[in-house]
């Protein structure tokens, strides 16, 4: 703990929480009245001096800033997305409700073609995985969604999955629905599908790059 | 009419009823349900909620009704179906006990403590949301910094998990696909052109009243329909009666509309 | 001047410049290896005690904010939060306290139907999430707080929350008649209620890590 008056928390704290760089004018505005503005300053700069982050006066008007030999650390790129993308979130919620599912078949409900990208997102957040593949020609790979996923939503099974009926109590489904609409119940059991075999794995990459180019 | 429930006469005698202090203060619109006036009753029996006197709290409660069914005719029937039930409890509690406990209903100093409980509970929870509100509240009481760096640092590892958004992305490329494939098909009509040019090539011919049914192309396997073709072949008509080439008449409403040329005796 | 280590200066930097609360991963992230980030971050708060601004944890993930006391001085930068009815409040709490919690509970324990708005208001808050669905009958949806509302609230977990320690071991929290109740009459008949099962309680620390909100 460091000892501090008043005046300086105040002034700390307004200038910390001041939208904009704060002149001394402004300071006592806000202050009591009787406040030596300008010496508490000067004890605050010399307080921070040669911390992470330093009291500085710019153009008359007097502002916190990161110390500048810290700039590297301001830098750092974002890997992760924060928000995932309306794209992803609708393919992770296909997959969520579809599974397993094929690439083709997220796409033909979505009405637009996925980019790989998207797949790759989810897969590094490790929300989906690979399940198995479809005993159709051509035998396309299988989506599904991981423990991790179930995790961070909250549920404790697929079959946790909110339905129709939460569809529309929420309001997210009006009461005419097309014909033919349903929520398919992603923990039942599934029959035209084969367990992914060792020897896929290395292949991932193949059909994954192959079905970007095929799709359609 | 009965005059005790003209309002300003019940103001009045609810204002001599508070002021001798022996009148409950009813005001409806202050509560939620029966459960929020019972808690409001049962604090002001100043014991511990779990320890409270059901008896007394029902005999507050059925006065409370009794007012407010004066003042308010159409009073809401939670209100009264909790004071038919309270009414029962009480009665329940205070008969002696039968030798053997029925079966059919529940000891009542049972469902006395469910209410204490329930009771409790509520009120713990209006305590807690006082607490919570009254705590330090983001931009209310504690500011967070006012003018973060240009290059800010955000938090890596939060993605939303969150079972509604993914409800609602679910749905909306679903039904974005239903939407895709409702083609509705445009409707054909009969030209109005068509129908005078129809009409004007059957005038010199139409020299006794003859029905529109009659004048009115037939259907063809595709195109237009019957009630277009008759709507056009009307409408072009009463055109050319306009002009004087044609003549009209109708019997009755609705009934069938005769076409003829003018000029014919 | 106050001496100070690298690792600390650049923590201080770091928790400056965010927009919003670092978790320990995002600092030890950016931060060099071998940095005890926890034995660094209660130094911080202790350097900061009694200061005018204050390093807080909320929702496992810290922050600098003003000192509470100093509030009267933010008249500028103040958010006059949204008037909530005391239906909300209640409804809030009631969430926060006995979470995961369908909406025919919240209703019982109110003693009153909830109108559908007063979810809305709270949702629209971010304040509160669906979480997945109760296993009874009906498979209602459950709700839950979010991350956002610890931060609003400035708790650093659920179990945080004002009196709740108190109110589980009291058994306040249950939805039924905790066993061994204090019942008026001693004479009374056996309670006819089968005692709490565990899987019904609600669940306070369930999958809280999972739950990563964006506060804005």
């Amino acid at each position: 703990m460091t000892a501090m008056n008043d005046a300086a928390r105040m002034i700390e704290a307004l200038l910390f929480a001041a939208a904009e760089p704060l002149s001394q004018r402004d300071l006592s505005d806000r202050l009591p009245d009787g406040v030596d503005v300008d010496a508490e300053l000067r004890a605050l700069v010399a307080h921070y001096d040669g911390r992470g982050v330093q009291l500085v006066e710019v153009a008359e008007r007097w502002r916190f800033v990161t110390a500048a030999d810290l700039a590297f650390l301001m830098t750092r790129e974002r890997v992760e997305p924060k928000r995932l993308s309306r794209a992803a979130h609708e393919t992770l919620a296909i997959i969520a409700y579809h599974q397993p599912v094929t690439r083709a078949e997220i796409e033909s409900i979505r009405g637009v073609q996925s980019s790989a990208g998207t797949l790759d997102v989810l897969l590094e957040l490790e929300f989906i995985r690979m399940r198995g593949r479809r005993r159709t020609p051509g035998r396309p790979v299988t989506w599904g969604t991981t423990d991790h996923f179930l995790e961070h939503f909250g549920l404790v099974s697929l079959s946790d999955l909110p339905g129709v009926a939460e569809m529309k109590a929420s309001g997210l489904l009006g009461l005419n629905l097309p014909p033919g609409f349903d929520v398919p119940d992603p923990s039942a059991a599934v029959v035209d599908e084969d367990p992914l075999d060792p020897a896929d794995a290395p292949e991932f990459h193949l059909d994954f790059l192959g079905d970007r180019e095929t799709g359609n | 009419m009965n005059v005790q429930i003209q309002p300003t006469l019940d103001f009045e005698a609810a204002m001599v009823a508070a002021v001798e202090g022996e009148g409950l203060i009813v005001d409806l619109d202050g509560y939620e349900g029966p459960l929020h006036v019972l808690l409001d009753l049962a604090r002001s029996q100043k014991v511990d909620l779990l320890k409270l006197s059901v008896t007394r709290l029902a005999d507050q409660y059925l006065a409370f009704v009794r007012e407010a069914r004066r003042l308010h005719f159409s009073l809401a029937a939670d209100y009264l179906v909790m004071a038919a039930w309270l009414a029962f409890l009480k009665s329940r509690l205070l008969l002696p006990k039968a030798e053997r406990p029925t079966q059919e209903a529940e000891a009542p100093e049972v469902a006395a403590s469910q209410l204490a409980f329930r009771l409790a509970k509520l009120d713990a929870m209006r305590r807690a949301a006082e607490a919570l509100f009254g705590g330090s509240v983001l931009r209310r009481d504690v500011f967070p910094r006012g003018d973060p760096e240009s290059v800010t640092v955000v938090s890596l590892t939060r993605i939303r998990g969150d079972v509604r958004e993914l409800m609602a992305a679910y749905v909306q490329p679903r039904l974005r696909g239903t939407d895709h494939s409702y083609r509705p098909k445009p409707i054909e009509s009969y030209r109005l052109d068509d129908a005078r040019e129809h009409l004007k090539a059957l005038i010199p011919g139409l020299t006794e009243w003859t029905p529109l049914s009659v004048v009115a192309p037939a259907r063809r396997a595709s195109g237009p329909t019957r009630a277009s073709y008759v709507a056009s072949t009307l409408s072009a008509s009463l055109e050319m009666v306009r002009e004087g080439g044609l003549e009209l008449r109708q019997f009755a409403p609705l009934s069938e509309v005769y076409l003829r040329a003018a000029g014919v005796a």
